[in-house]
């Protein structure tokens, strides 16, 4: 799948995007999260507070809960702050 | 009659007045329009600019479900939203919102709604340019989250 | 810093983006700019035009009195009220409302305040002039009279 | 004291203005309403439902029980439709 970042996580992690095939354990967006978390102090430092973290599948708000289905991408990024 | 929001996530400034002419010209059955502009504050002379992250492809996509939302919500007769991302400077616009609707409750209500869904749902992020240097990524706030339920549950008046 | 409200009442047509320019120029410590614009309508085709009736005079100070009130209810850096009178066709201006301030709440609160009591205390009056002739003296709503309630004992978010 | 009078107050009285002197027993804008309703038919027909009047005093508004005061300028019209 493809992994995109945004924000403090994509300096965090420092990039912008990847690809990635994690095991077939990883069902869900929070289980995703957790793995990520093992990869690397970079993701450690991004995803110290899983909590913050929001997960949109290809391009549309999920839920830490949600399984992660057939989603291609998969993008990381903190709360937003627009408008 | 079908409304179609326009949407558009660009660096380019708007132009609040061509945006209003857009939604009303020709049309003998609006009664009320509400633009609401988001502009960049220097913080009392502390910040230099706001950088505006974004997520392409997404933010459109976003902004067009929050905008059918409101749609769905208020007979309006148009709507239109425009958010801006790259660098923007003190004084400079951020954000535009218009909304047209034979009622003045309507309009209101539903720009005051896109505000609140653009702030807490669109994919952008604000990283602070203090004058002093640095850069700091802007912290969501709770109340925004807070006046983004208010709606929840909510029907037109 | 006192903020003075510019209030117009006149018989010509405004310019919205004239109007926020005018509120907004030079500064950086405006974030939210809402302007309303009241339209005429046709009511579906029924209606030739409006006549707006004023009290030469009253209009403008009471305009004045619900300006300095919303002046002092919320954080703005400036409002500007105008409204038109005369014969107003269907599609045209009839009357704008500018809130500028720091804060978005602010300045939806200040415009739709303003709408508020520019219909329940300003001295205005629309005569319809049906296509099929004749004229009609509008009634005033008692859902107007709701609105204007709505505010008081009401501190600013 | 000057009488102004706006929209359909105006039309059934059939006039905008004029000066008129009532007898000092009026003291509030309620009686002022009450004598103007004497003067004559339009009077009436414009007064029929006082309480549905507006009435300013020297261009500010003034409920019925108000006194009168010193008013150079009273007006009465309908309720207000403008915004």
């Amino acid at each position: 799948m493809k992994l995109v970042y945004f924000a403090w996580v994509r300096e965090r992690i420092g990039r912008s995007e990847e690809e990635r095939s994690p095991p077939p354990t990883v069902k869900t967006v929070g289980e995703l999260l957790g793995w990520l978390k093992t990869l690397g102090e970079e993701y450690e430092n991004a995803l110290v507070h899983p909590a913050s973290i929001r997960v949109a599948l290809d391009r549309q708000h999920a839920d830490h809960d949600q399984p992660l289905g057939a989603a291609r991408e998969v993008a990381l990024f903190p709360p937003m702050t627009g408008g | 009659m079908s409304i179609v929001a326009t949407v558009r996530v660009q660096t380019a400034d708007f132009d609040v007045a061509a945006e209003i002419a857009t939604l009303t010209a020709g049309r003998t059955d609006i009664g009320a329009v509400v633009a609401f502009a988001g502009l960049c504050r220097d913080e009392g002379g502390a910040l230099s600019a706001l950088e505006l992250e974004h997520y392409p492809g997404m933010a459109e996509d976003e902004i067009t479900r929050i905008a059918a939302d409101a749609l769905g919500r208020w007979p309006l007769t148009g709507l239109t939203a425009i958010h801006r991302h790259g660098l923007i400077h003190p004084g400079e616009n951020i954000v535009l919102v218009v909304a047209a609707s034979a009622h003045r409750c309507a309009a209101f209500e539903a720009a005051d709604f896109m505000m609140d869904f653009l702030k807490t749902r669109a994919p952008f992020w604000k990283k602070e340019h203090p004058r002093a240097g640095g850069g700091d990524w802007v912290a969501a706030k709770a109340e925004d989250d807070e006046a983004g339920e208010r709606w929840s549950g909510l029907s037109a008046r």
